[in-house]
């Protein structure tokens, strides 16, 4: 016996069973996501004030590149609306328009991850500095004309070694100013500014780097996990636009379902980023 | 055996049919719209000050849900979908819910007195 | 179990008693409902089975008749008893002793606020093994606390005593079994708990959550001892103050 | 070899001359197969190889802690050489050497042993069998989540190896004690822990979509809800408990794998001082925040654990006692609120974290309340035994021995769950003997019940009854030396994971009389082992040598399994199956035989 419905629905159920098995998936994924969402809730409102270097701050926020983010959310906004257009397109028997919006939505997929790897590679060459006075300084830093990153994460790039390596100042290019919301304060902060350091007054440096402080663990853990996301439907919807396409001529049925539901985990993938833009970028 | 499952898809696709996805293709090209909006209009809400943390966030997760709804009701087609799947749907909000609501009441409502650092932190 | 030598120890053994009777009528009950089965349903004496079996309710009537001596369990007994052992600390009236408890690996330590009844200054960068608790021994306040490292520390009987727990490392547990007290020691976080000994004696703090090899061995002792002899030792420890001893 | 229309005429046809004609290699039959049987047996044989493997490492701890301090008898000095002079200096256990095989056992006891071989194994083989389905929904899914299982159990094992050993801090993994017990070598047993988890969850999380899909989708004509055996409801339930109780933890293990690899502080808070010296962290990070990720798999784990056994032992006795279950219907609610509630009780294992009242009431009034669900299914089984006709064989003695032994497991089950006897209770040796009386001889009965019961539907032999016998008296027996002594270890203070056996604490002279049963229980344990040997003997030379099965039934029950050929071939079903009626119809009044299959028309 060939399994049934396969593609064909279940009359009492109404589904085939790759639809029920996606949404099965999907319902896990929720608990998944949902996890990481509690756990970044739960540290954000238990962390004590004056944790995060500038001590008038519990929390670091308005860090991340909003403009980025925000492009980057029209990106995917953008790939969840071609995939349903591709489904649409096969149901209209328009091969060639759906092989079409396929190809966008991949080539959105890997925009996304460029310019995210792009904010990562940011982010690892920023610092924040603590001074002796209490204040802290972010932006990135030159060390011997040098701009130091991390890529080694349980190394702290510590004052400890500065001093080892006789550095008595580094120079940082600083961030514009901001104020407890995190909102760049428009008057007086010149962009880019540029201040020497003595190191001999820093109390603690790090890069945005996850062993610096919990919010860039969370960023970076629920940031690259929807990334492997992207990159897992990316490679998927991909294989179904060429190699996966033969499908369409033994079994077009089966080949719309496969579609669809390749489009219901391209649409979760974005529904994540819906919540996760709002709540590590802006909040 | 090609022949017989291409002509099958032709007689799915018959005129009414493709009709109705036309129509779907309009619902979803104005919600692609809405969904830029939304994104716009939660960035700019950013740049709003609330004043109070509660109302930022109730702000930003309702934009934020609306855009989630309009995602899953009708790119998912959630809103014509059947009950099974909203069995599982409910059934891991529920638990998500729970997960989330509980942990946190759990780690906030502590035995009197305690407080939430070691004894010689300052 | 061992014996109880605090206030609220009883009540919960109260608890352990009436929650063992449920289950051993419970289990008594049907145990021999089981056996009586066995022998007379089996297939020798009884060839032909029947399509219906039991047909009276009383089933029904013994779950919900657990459910309801649950409830009252619950309810009565379980709830209050928690929130008078674990939530409701004595107040100033009843003259609580007060003492500061630390857990490392694998040791415990206490911390009296000495004969000015304040705390010396505190800070992690003092903290060692040796110095638990952090204190800055320059602090003027701290020159008459009393810190107990490995060794016994006394409080006196009968009168309530409120340990804030906290930990240095890891997740360890207070335990000391005669007094009911069971709390982890979460780092952290600074919980307390609190008791009233009964009797004179020695006992031990164990250590319930695992937190390393050596969390077989890690064990504290104190001694519960009349009013005099505890201020006796007080004194004598608060005139030699200091931030406590080696730890060996 | 795509068919469009009409397809459930066509297909029978078209597999049946689709397989005659290639017969497939050793790698794509035994390996690489998609069957839902191979898969089912791989996951059985593999799953048992652990248990036993779990088993030594536990005689291992049971003998350190009848005689602290002197050096393991026969294997002592190869722990020495294999795993360093740290670990087990002259052959004897240290400290650290407890922890990492206390960890592993309940590691790999729990998710590579009882869950693999109740889910996995059974319930890839009986469950599509039962509804009348030619496989599972998604074969190929099937087949990776066995690969992830075995690739997940491989690195537990490379972990023994690794430098400092294996996991050490619990199978619950406690932060901070998981990230800072070894902080030169980060690429530790405990990150192999946290990497071959993923891989399990990864396992687990497939599988559970598949099963779930298969019962909602695959049912054959005629096998409504209410007509599906017990244990398909229960693997059912079991499915939503793993697919989503799992995914919490598997995000918790990313975390902890963060903080031990990249150094970052979700569950490390600030001020830490390891050693004597200041943690280099961040902070900012909450340990009990680990707990509440953990305890929500850990609760519903545990009904993972429980309840396939229930159902098995659900089948096995309604066969034996040849009439219909009691209360069915009941139990099918039961069980399903048992799987809803079983998710909103988790921190009765945290009750004493620091809990206030009111969060301590609520969850001691769920955990109640989920206790009356397992009193009704118990009290349902129970009933279910008056009037019938019982047989007694080895599958039905192992069922029928689970019920008291699930019973005082459960039972104990609930001062533990009264917070306030919790306060005495926690952590002490009552509660290993609560929870292995629900593990051991509860789902261990259950699922030796099943394999003297399955076992000629697998292999078409039944397997030697006097062993048999033997196996079952000996486990019950020993088991109960075993695990009834913990509860008056329990009961005298004594606590788990005591590398000494509680020598430091006892040796205070606070009585030593408890010690003693460390000696009786190490013996008993080995006496239980003794008792698994006619087990394995019987279960080897059965296959080839064991008594052949009469007929396609010869238990002569009822549901569908039992209308396949034996050993049911590739897809299973030569004709289509139907459903007629319920899946226990025995001694029905007016039927000419005392059993009325499901699939027979009248
Ligand atoms: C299969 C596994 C399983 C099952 C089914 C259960 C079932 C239950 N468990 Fe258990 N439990 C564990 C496995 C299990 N547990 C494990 C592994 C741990 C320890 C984890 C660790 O810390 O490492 C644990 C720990 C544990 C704790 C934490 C203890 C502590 O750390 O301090 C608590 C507390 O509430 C608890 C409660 C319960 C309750 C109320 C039930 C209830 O569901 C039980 C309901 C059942 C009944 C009430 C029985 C009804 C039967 C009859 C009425 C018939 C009687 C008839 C005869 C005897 C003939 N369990
Ligand atoms: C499903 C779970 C499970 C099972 C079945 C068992 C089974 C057993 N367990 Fe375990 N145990 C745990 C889960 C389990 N345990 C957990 C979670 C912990 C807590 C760990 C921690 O503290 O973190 C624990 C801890 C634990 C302790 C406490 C250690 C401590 O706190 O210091 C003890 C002490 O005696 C113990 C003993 C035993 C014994 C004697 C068995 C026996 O019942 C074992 C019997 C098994 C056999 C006799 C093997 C039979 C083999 C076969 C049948 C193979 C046949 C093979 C083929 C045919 C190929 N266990
Ligand atoms: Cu400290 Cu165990
Ligand atoms: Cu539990």
């Amino acid at each position: 016996m060939e399994i049934p419905y396969t593609y064909k629905a279940r009359p009492d159920t109404g589904l085939y069973n790759a639809k029920v098995g996606i949404w099965l998936f999907l319902a896990s994924e929720i608990m998944l996501f949902g996890a990481l969402f509690s756990a970044y809730i739960l540290l954000r409102v238990s962390a004590p004030v004056g944790f995060w270097p500038d001590v008038a701050l519990a929390w670091p926020r308005g860090l991340l590149n909003i403009p980025i983010g925000t492009f980057n959310t029209a990106v995917l906004i953008t790939s969840s609306v071609t995939v349903v257009l591709a489904w649409a397109a096969l149901k209209m028997n328009n091969f060639a328009r759906f092989r079409v919006y396929m190809v966008i939505t991949v080539l959105c997929a890997f925009a996304f991850l460029g310019i995210k790897s792009f904010e990562y590679n940011d982010k690892f060459s920023h610092y924040v500095i603590r001074l002796q006075d209490g204040k802290a300084l972010t932006g990135h830093i030159e060390v011997d004309g040098k701009h130091p990153r991390f890529w080694n994460f349980s190394d702290q790039w510590s004052v400890a070694k500065l001093a080892e390596q006789k550095v008595a100042k580094i120079k940082v290019e600083m961030d514009p100013e901001r104020d407890v919301h995190g909102h760049v304060k428009a008057h007086g902060s010149h962009d880019h500014e540029v201040r020497e350091v003595a190191v001999s007054d820093i109390v603690f440096m790090g890069s945005y780097t996850p062993a610096t402080h919990p919010f860039f663990a969370v960023y970076f853990l629920i940031t690259a996990l929807h990334g492997l996301h992207v990159l897992g439907g990316a490679l998927v919807l991909g294989y179904f636009a060429f190699p996966g396409a033969k499908m369409w001529k033994s079994n077009p049925e089966q080949f719309i379902n496969r579609i669809e539901v390749g489009g219901l985990f391209w649409h979760f993938v974005d529904l994540v980023w819906i919540f996760l833009f709002p709540v590590v970028y802006l909040l | 055996m090609s022949q017989h499952s291409a002509s099958t898809s032709a007689s799915h696709g018959g005129d009414d049919h493709d009709h109705d996805i036309a129509a779907h293709i309009r619902t979803y090209l104005i919600i692609f719209g809405a969904l830029l909006i939304g994104t716009v209009l939660t960035v700019a809400m950013y740049y709003v000050d609330f004043s109070s943390m509660a109302l930022t966030v109730t702000v930003a997760l309702f934009i934020a849900s609306i855009k989630a709804f309009l995602v899953a009701g009708y790119f998912m087609h959630l809103l014509s979908e059947k009950k099974m799947v909203y069995g599982v749907l409910i059934l891991a909000a529920i638990f998500f819910v729970a997960l989330m609501g509980l942990t946190l009441w759990g780690s906030n409502d502590l035995p009197r007195n305690s407080e939430t650092k070691t004894l010689y932190v300052p | 179990m061992p014996e109880v030598a605090s206030a609220h120890g009883n009540g919960i053994d109260e608890l352990i008693l009436y929650v063992h009777l449920l289950m051993g009528a419970l289990f008594v009950g049907w145990f021999g409902y089981f056996v009586l089965v066995m022998f007379r349903f089996n297939k020798s004496s009884n060839p032909k089975a029947d399509y219906v079996g039991v047909r009276s309710h009383a089933s029904t009537y013994l779950e919900i008749g657990v459910a309801i001596v649950e409830t009252v369990l619950l309810i009565g007994l379980a709830v209050p008893l928690w929130a008078k052992a674990v939530d409701s600390p004595p107040g100033a009236d009843q003259k609580p002793i007060e003492i500061q408890v630390m857990a490392q690996q694998f040791a415990w330590a206490a911390h009296f606020s000495g004969a000015d009844g304040k705390w010396g200054k505190q800070d992690t960068k003092f903290a060692d093994r040796g110095n638990p608790f952090g204190l800055d021994t320059s602090d003027a306040a701290a020159k008459d606390d009393i810190s107990v490292v490995t060794e016994a520390f006394l409080v006196p009987v009968n009168r309530p005593v409120i340990a804030k727990l906290s930990s240095m490392d890891v997740i360890h547990c207070f335990k000391v079994a005669s007094m009911r007290v069971t709390q982890d020691v979460v780092p952290g976080l600074t919980i307390p708990v609190h008791f009233t000994p009964t009797k004179i004696g020695d006992y031990t703090i164990t250590c319930a959550q695992l937190c390393g090899n050596g969390h077989a061995s890690m064990k504290g002792v104190f001694k519960v001892v009349s009013q005099v002899d505890y201020d006796k030792w007080f004194a004598e420890k608060s005139k030699a103050g200091g931030a406590g001893g080696s730890f060996e | 070899m795509q068919s469009t229309a009409s397809h459930a005429h066509t297909s029978a046809t078209d597999s049946s001359h689709g397989h005659a004609h290639h017969e497939p290699g050793f790698f794509s039959k035994y390996i690489f197969s998609t069957d839902h049987k191979v898969i089912g047996i791989q996951y059985g044989v593999s799953a048992l190889l652990f248990l036993l493997f779990g088993f030594f490492l536990m005689l291992a701890m049971r003998f350190q802690l009848a005689n602290p301090g002197k050096p393991v008898p026969l294997v002592g000095p190869l722990l020495e050489k294999v795993l360093g002079e740290d670990m087990a200096k002259a052959g004897v256990m240290g400290g650290d050497l407890y922890n990492s095989f206390g960890a592993m056992h309940g590691t790999i006891m729990v998710f590579l042993a009882i869950v693999p071989v109740l889910f996995g194994a059974f319930g890839n083989y009986v469950t599509p069998l039962q509804i009348g389905a030619p496989d599972m929904a998604f074969p190929r899914l099937n087949m990776a989540s066995f690969h992830a299982y075995f690739l997940g159990g491989v690195v537990m094992i490379a972990s023994f190896f690794t430098p400092g050993g294996a996991a050490r801090s619990g199978w619950t993994s406690y932060s901070p004690l998981a990230s800072v017990t070894d902080l030169v070598n980060r690429f530790d047993g405990q990150t192999y822990w946290l990497m071959g988890m993923v891989l399990l969850i990864t396992s687990s999380l497939l599988g559970s979509v598949n099963f779930i899909a298969t019962i909602i989708q695959l049912r054959c004509r005629g096998m409504s809800w209410m007509r599906m055996p017990f244990f398909v409801w229960a693997q059912f339930v079991t499915g939503f408990l793993l697919l989503l109780a799992f995914p919490p933890l598997e995000a918790a293990g990313l975390m902890q794998l963060m903080d031990n690899l990249f150094g970052s502080s979700f569950f490390l808070p600030q001020g830490l001082v390891v050693s004597g010296s200041p943690l280099q962290v961040s902070g900012g990070g909450s340990p009990l925040l680990w707990q509440h990720l953990f305890w929500f798999l850990g609760h519903p784990e545990v009904y993972v654990l429980i309840l396939p056994a229930i159902g098995i032992v659900t089948e096995v006795i309604s066969n034996n006692i040849r009439k219909p279950l009691w209360g069915y219907k009941s139990m099918v609610y039961s069980v399903m609120s048992i799987g809803f509630l079983s998710f909103i009780v988790w921190a009765h294992h945290m009750y004493l974290t620091g809990m206030g009242t009111k969060v301590a009431t609520f969850f001691q009034t769920t955990t109640m309340m989920i206790s009356i669900p397992s009193v009704i299914i118990l009290t349902a089984l129970f009933i279910s035994l008056w009037g019938g006709s019982i047989r007694f064989n080895s599958a039905s003695l192992f069922a029928l021995s689970f019920l008291p032994m699930f019973g005082i497991g459960g039972l104990t089950g609930l001062p533990l769950g009264f917070n306030a006897s919790d306060i005495f209770l926690h952590d002490s040796y009552y509660v290993i003997g609560h929870f292995h009386y629900v593990v051991a001889p509860g789902t261990m009965f259950a699922v030796f019940a099943g394999i003297y019961y399955w076992f000629p539907k697998i292999t078409g032999r039944h397997m030697n009854e006097l062993l048999g016998k033997l196996h079952w008296a000996g486990s019950l027996f020993f088991m109960n030396c075993v695990f009834a002594p913990m509860f008056i270890q329990g009961f005298k203070g004594m606590s788990r994971r005591m590398s000494d056996g509680g020598t430091t604490y006892f040796g205070l002279g606070v009585d030593p009389g408890v010690l003693k049963l460390n000696n009786m229980i190490f013996w008993s344990a080995i006496g239980l082992g003794i008792c698994q040997i006619p087990f394995i003997i019987n279960f080897f030379s059965s296959i080839f040598m064991g008594k052949r099965a009469a007929s396609d039934n010869p238990w002569q029950a009822t549901t569908l399994e039992w209308s396949t050929p034996t050993p049911p071939p590739h897809g299973n079903f030569l004709q289509e199956p139907v459903a007629y009626r319920g899946p226990y119809e025995y001694s029905v009044p007016g039927a000419k035989s005392d059993f009325s299959p499901q699939g027979d028309k009248n």
